[in-house]
């Protein structure tokens, strides 16, 4: 079942030169009990994706589409319908969780002023049950923020953010600043909230397609502000079909390749610039496989396998 | 592509700053009038002149009939010595911006060498140097300049200048040692290190040229600093011995109970060219920060 | 927390020690031998003169080594004696002084106190609302531009003369003295009332627009960024910008309190207003170099506790502070 | 080429003197010439200090650092920097933003080599060429106009253009996208075999070592815990915290096997004079390890880890 339907979306930034557009044209959804993963590499339009959710400011603005939660269509809702939106159905676990709680008051004082400003009493002993979960002793909610440490900040806001178990949780980028021995427990502290039905579905942010797979059930990869390929996070990995999605795996040195044996290839290029992006396939003057009509028209979405789709025109279905 | 665009975002942004280009505008018409003075008051004082009174161009001669109101022949009236107010104003102005400009110069000056020695080389010579800073910060430099002042038998605008320099430059050290300290730890300074390229120039070649715009605003902060502390100065007395200044024309204008007289003529002006300037020197800084930082710019 | 208030300590302390050492130095080390030319000016007060020399003898020490000269002068410093003043001949420059702190005390407290908390208060409304931003925060512009004297002038020529409500001169009418009385305390409010305004005025302006410039900032930061995405409300943000905002208004109120005793020195002497700033003119005006030295020691003194006090407060408010000094990291 | 000795740095925090952090502790170990030594460990295990510590950033507190037989120390800066060079993390960082590409290399010139201009920079273009860079997509450019995989190129040829035996490449690919990482990690291959150039590979990613390197190090808290020869080392771990690690490596052909509890301890839970380091992570834990010393010993030929219980005598 589908909890949130995001169809052509179109985000742009305004900027001195014309309109730099971020994400053009993204169309997708989100299931209840999943955990969406969301690859690509930097300027692909991810940050743009999760800040539109979240914090759409100026100078960025919506250019089309729709994104539909509950029958609602919430590009159309005001700033203060908005609002009541955020934490409550769609919540967040920032890239900069580590220092995303003030300073300056206490962490007990946070979650009471985050609480209240949607008109809920605190439950202690919810959020102690929480801390625990996260490995945090109660003694932390009488603690200012200076007084954790980077990781145990990061699971605080794990747990302030989650707290009104959200419809959607979008994790975004929360892993790329970590250690891997962290890297792996924050992971699993996120399956927990799953398992245990505090949020129902889960969007995560990552360039890191290794630690994605451990978490995600399907996956959405971005390319220059467009989506090349979705579908089962297995299958992408294990059959991708995209000549992006398959580059990019090839490039990964995982732990069963060296140098001496088997040599991996980057992919040449760069991506556009997404002022005056190219037209046709965003990917074209990259792709080995391009042909001309990837220059000039933009690639259909072919189906390739049960919930699997590609945009590209050299695929069959 | 972005970056370059951003360098000239900075120009653009800059000069469509009304701000910037408002404040900048009165300064540098305040520094016309300081250089035009003397002729715009060869103007006001024609009279004077041609009838051969010779010393009508000197500021401290009491030329016209004392408590005269402004009139065609004297723009902003007379003090209750006769002296012309215009004339005062017009050389007071030009002793206030050499002293922002030395005095400004100066401190701007002084700050930077030691923020960037300070922040450059860490270690002992830091502490040393942040210990002098500090100390600096919390003795008021007023009451240091008063009692310097107050010794010196002969104090020109040169000397007055110095010595504003000398004691405003502390929070400017401090500020441009964090700058260092951040840009010290930055590649581009480890790979001048490791490129064998001489501390000096590392400074002065790498992270110097990286803090212009900072720099530029420091001084123009400075420069307005330096104004203010100077006509108060003047104020309490202990301003140049000879010669005009507006802060002098001030103190001169209660000591003869101006206020009481309701010589406004002699008593607004000079503090309102101050204050017009000072606050057109703010000015210029906002702009700059809303152009040089894209977070302030408004869209 | 030890070490942050013995670091600031140590720094107080050798301020305090090269201040009084300036005190000395500067009459000593200054071109034209100031002393010969202290003594040759009072001629003009025959009995006061004998005493005078054989006090400048005595204090400065001349003909004793520059050390001894030194030590006898930290040696009368600690007794508290600061010389004697030539203008009200023969009374002590520390009983001078001590007289007119009350006058200081209660200028200044208020007018600090309230234009910094006034100031912040209208510094942050200033950064969330447009109109208020682009009407109010140009004027205080002008405010912090001004000499702090000169707005007193321009206020004693409009309040006291063009419209001649309030006293323009003295801490309270020539018929009074002072006295505990409810007469004399509201003649005595009715005086202050000017110097007061001017003061707090000027002053505002500057807080207003650093609290302003710092929460512009803080609404940037990423706990801003996290309430925000949140759903909080801005009043919210606003808060928790402010809480962050205060912290360095407060360090500026301390690395401020030299510019604004100076800026309170040049107002008394507007109103001639019987605080130190006014002694300092007299004693500037009658060359009396003790009391010119006796003020700005006193100042300084004052200063420095201040900053300390300062110091002390920003320990409570700032977590950092306390964590990080405490945890000896 | 490169040998460290009991090298140890503490950084002095406030004043003088007092307290410190630990940030290198008592390490020794060897680079040959024409061998990449990968340097892996967590935020805060000294991998960086180390590297700063080889390029002469900072000084030791303790331990010596030897190129080719003479201490660093003894070298005049000139003299070293013809040798011995780096690449840093942050491409963008690495220039100044101010000027144009072409200024490093006008750096090195001026400072290091007083080459005459023709032959500078026909070498300059050569080596930009032999990283694979088309010298006019770099020269006369600033950096804001390239890309991070380009930049940390141009750096790997700026260490040849001087003719560097030795580099210190310090994170250099970890802030590089997926698709242009390998890119750089092959150059750095290719450079070895070909020039027998010698590489301090320092990285957090346990699969970028793998890829690359020859010998592997890894470094828990200021020491070494374990290190050998690459293929031995990931093949048969021996110190639980490289088990660890290599457990928590995400990798495309398996899925995490659940953390058991004790893992999740997380960093300084107590931290005692002497005794094993990693004592309150470790699931395995004794009594013993409160009296381990911390030293290494031979597992097998070319491996050492720092172990009572699973290292070697």
């Amino acid at each position: 079942m589908d909890i949130l339907k995001v169809d052509d979306l179109k985000v742009y930034y305004k900027t001195l030169r014309g309109s730099v557009k971020a994400i053009d044209g993204v169309t997708f959804t989100i299931r209840k009990g999943e955990v969406l993963g969301i690859a690509g590499e930097s300027g692909c339009g991810k940050s743009t994706l999760v800040n539109f959710f979240v914090l759409p400011k100026e100078p960025m603005y919506h250019a089309g589409g729709s994104v539909i939660l509950e029958d609602k269509d919430i590009t159309k809702l005001s700033k203060d319908e908005l609002r009541k939106i955020r934490y409550e159905k769609i919540s967040i676990i920032p890239q900069y969780s580590m220092d995303a709680l003030s300073p300056t008051k206490k962490i007990r004082v946070i979650i009471r002023d985050i609480m209240r400003e949607h008109g809920r009493h605190v439950d202690y002993r919810l959020v102690e049950e929480r801390l625990e979960m996260v490995n945090l002793s109660k003694r932390v909610l009488d603690m200012y923020p200076v007084e954790l440490s980077g990781g145990m900040r990061q699971r605080a806001t794990m747990v302030v953010s989650t707290l009104l178990n959200p419809k959607i949780l979008i994790a975004d980028e929360i892993t790329s600043a970590l250690d891997v021995s962290t890297q792996k427990f924050v992971i699993e502290m996120l399956m927990g909230f799953m398992e245990k039905k505090i949020v129902d579905s889960m969007v995560f942010i990552t360039h890191d397609l290794s630690i994605l797979y451990q978490i995600a059930t399907r996956v959405m990869i971005l390319y220059a502000g467009k989506v090349v390929e979705i579908g089962p996070m297995e299958e992408v990995i294990k059959r991708p079909v995209h000549p992006y999605t398959k580059a990019l795996l090839y490039s990964l040195p995982e732990m069963n390749v060296r140098f001496k044996e088997k040599r991996l290839e980057g992919i040449p290029g760069h991506p556009p610039h997404l002022l005056n992006p190219p037209r046709g396939c965003r990917f074209h003057d990259r792709c080995p496989i391009a042909k001309n009509r990837c220059e000039e028209e933009e690639p259909p979405m072919i189906k390739v396998g049960e919930d699997h789709y590609v945009y590209c025109w050299e695929v069959k279905a | 592509m972005k970056e370059w665009l951003k360098k000239h975002d900075t120009l653009y942004f800059m000069l469509t700053n009304k701000r910037f280009v408002g404040g900048m505008i009165f300064i540098l018409s305040m520094v016309t009038l300081a250089i035009l003075g003397p002729w715009l008051a060869k103007i006001e004082l024609r009279w004077y002149l041609e009838n051969g009174v010779k010393e009508a161009l000197d500021p401290t001669a009491n030329i016209g009939i004392p408590y005269s109101p402004p009139s065609s022949q004297h723009w902003l009236g007379t003090n209750s010595f006769g002296q012309d107010v215009f004339l005062q104003l017009v050389y007071g102005l030009r002793s206030s911006l050499l002293i922002g400009i030395i005095g400004g110069g100066l401190a701007t000056f002084i700050g930077l060498v030691v923020g960037f020695v300070s922040g450059y080389s860490g270690g002992m010579i830091d502490e040393l140097l942040m210990m002098l800073t500090n100390i600096m910060l919390v003795i008021p430099t007023m009451a240091v300049l008063i009692i310097i002042a107050a010794y010196l038998p002969y104090r020109g605008v040169m000397i007055e200048s110095v010595i504003i320099g000398f004691t405003g430059w502390p929070w400017t050290a401090r500020a441009v040692r964090s700058e260092t300290l951040s840009l010290k730890s930055r590649g581009f300074v480890h790979l001048a290190r490791i490129s064998a390229v001489k501390p000096m120039r590392i400074i002065f070649g790498e992270i110097a040229p990286n803090m212009l715009s900072y720099v530029f605003m420091v001084f123009i902060l400075q420069f307005g600093g330096s104004i203010l502390a100077a006509v108060g100065l003047d104020f309490i007395g202990l301003g140049p011995t000879r010669g005009t200044s507006l802060g002098l024309m001030l103190q001169q204008a209660v000591l003869w109970n101006a206020i009481q007289l309701g010589m406004w003529w002699w008593i607004i002006p000079p503090g309102a060219i101050i204050t017009a300037l000072v606050a057109a020197l703010y000015t210029v800084n906002t702009g700059l920060d809303e152009a040089f930082n894209p977070k302030l710019r408004e869209m | 927390m030890g070490r942050y208030l013995s670091k600031k300590i140590t720094i107080y302390v050798l301020t305090f020690f090269i201040a009084v050492t300036l005190d000395w130095a500067i009459p000593r080390f200054m071109p034209g031998n100031p002393i010969s030319i202290l003594v040759s000016r009072f001629s003009a007060l025959p009995n006061a003169r004998k005493v005078l020399t054989s006090y400048f003898t005595q204090s400065f020490g001349l003909d004793k080594p520059i050390l001894v000269q030194y030590l006898n002068f930290w040696k009368a410093f600690f007794h508290g004696d600061l010389g004697i003043s030539v203008y009200l001949y023969p009374k002590p420059v520390i009983d001078i002084i001590k007289e007119s702190l009350p006058y200081d005390i209660a200028l200044l407290l208020p007018s600090i106190t309230l234009s910094w908390i006034f100031g912040n208060w209208l510094g942050a409304l200033a950064a969330k609302n447009r109109i208020l931003d682009k009407t109010l925060i140009p004027v205080l512009y002008v405010f912090t531009a001004m000499p702090y004297f000169w707005f007193a002038i321009i206020i004693a020529w409009i309040l006291g003369v063009v419209v001649p409500i309030f006293p323009i001169s003295g801490a309270y009418s020539y018929s009074m003295t002072p006295e505990l009385s409810w007469t004399f305390f509201l003649d005595f409010l009715y005086h202050w009332f000017l110097p007061f305004l001017t003061l707090f005025t000027v002053m505002l302006g500057g807080w207003a627009i650093g609290m302003r410039n710092m929460i512009i900032y803080e609404i940037e930061a990423n706990y801003s960024r996290y309430l925000e995405s949140l759903g909080s409300s801005d009043k919210l943000i606003l808060r928790y910008a402010f809480r962050n905002a205060v912290l360095p208004q407060v360090t500026g109120l301390a690395l401020q309190l030299g510019t604004i005793v100076a800026g309170a020195l040049t107002t008394e002497m507007v109103f001639s207003y019987p605080g130190i700033g006014y002694l300092l003119l007299q004693g500037i005006l009658h060359q009396d170099y003790f009391l010119i030295q006796g003020c700005f020691l006193f100042i300084v003194l004052s200063v420095l506790a201040a900053n300390f006090l300062v110091d002390l407060i920003y320990v409570i408010i700032d977590p950092r502070v306390r964590y990080s000094y405490t945890e000896g990291a | 080429m490169i040998k460290i000795e009991n090298l140890t740095k503490i950084y002095s925090t406030g004043v003088v003197g007092r307290g410190g952090i630990v940030a290198v502790d008592d390490v020794s170990f060897e680079i040959k010439t024409g061998e990449i030594v990968s340097l892996v460990g967590e935020s805060g295990s000294g991998k960086t200090t180390i590297g700063k510590l080889i390029l002469r950033l900072i000084k030791p507190t303790k331990g010596k650092i030897y190129f080719a037989g003479r201490e660093i120390s003894r070298y005049k800066p000139l003299e070293y920097y013809r040798n011995v060079q780096g690449v840093f993390q942050d491409p963008f960082s690495s220039f100044n933003p101010i000027y144009k590409v072409d200024r490093i290399f006008e750096n090195v010139n001026r400072y290091l080599l007083n080459l005459p201009k023709s032959e500078f920079w026909g070498k300059v273009e050569e080596s930009l060429k032999s990283v694979g860079l088309n010298p006019r997509d770099v020269l006369g450019k600033y950096p804001h106009q390239m890309s991070g995989g380009q930049l940390q190129r141009t750096l790997i040829a700026r260490a040849l253009v001087i003719g560097a035996k030795f580099l210190v490449a310090d994170e250099i690919i970890s802030m590089l996208d997926a698709s242009t990482r390998v890119d750089v990690l092959n150059i750095l291959g290719d450079l070895r075999d070909s020039m027998g150039l010698s590489i301090l590979f320092v990285t957090h990613d346990l699969s970028l070592g793998y890829y690359i390197s020859d010998t592997t190090v890894i470094m828990y808290r200021g020491s070494i815990v374990e290190m050998g020869d690459t293929e031995k080392v990931f093949k048969n771990p021996v110190h639980p915290y490289t088990k660890m690690l290599l457990e928590s490596v995400p990798t495309l052909d398996r899925k995490w096997k659940p953390s058991e509890e004790i893992f999740k301890v997380e960093g300084d839970v107590t931290s005692f004079k002497g005794g094993c380091k990693y004592y309150s992570r470790c699931p395995f834990r004794k009594d013993v390890c409160r009296e381990f010393d911390g030293k290494l010993s031979e597992v097998e030929e070319n491996h050492w880890a720092a172990c009572i219980l699973f290292g070697g005598d």
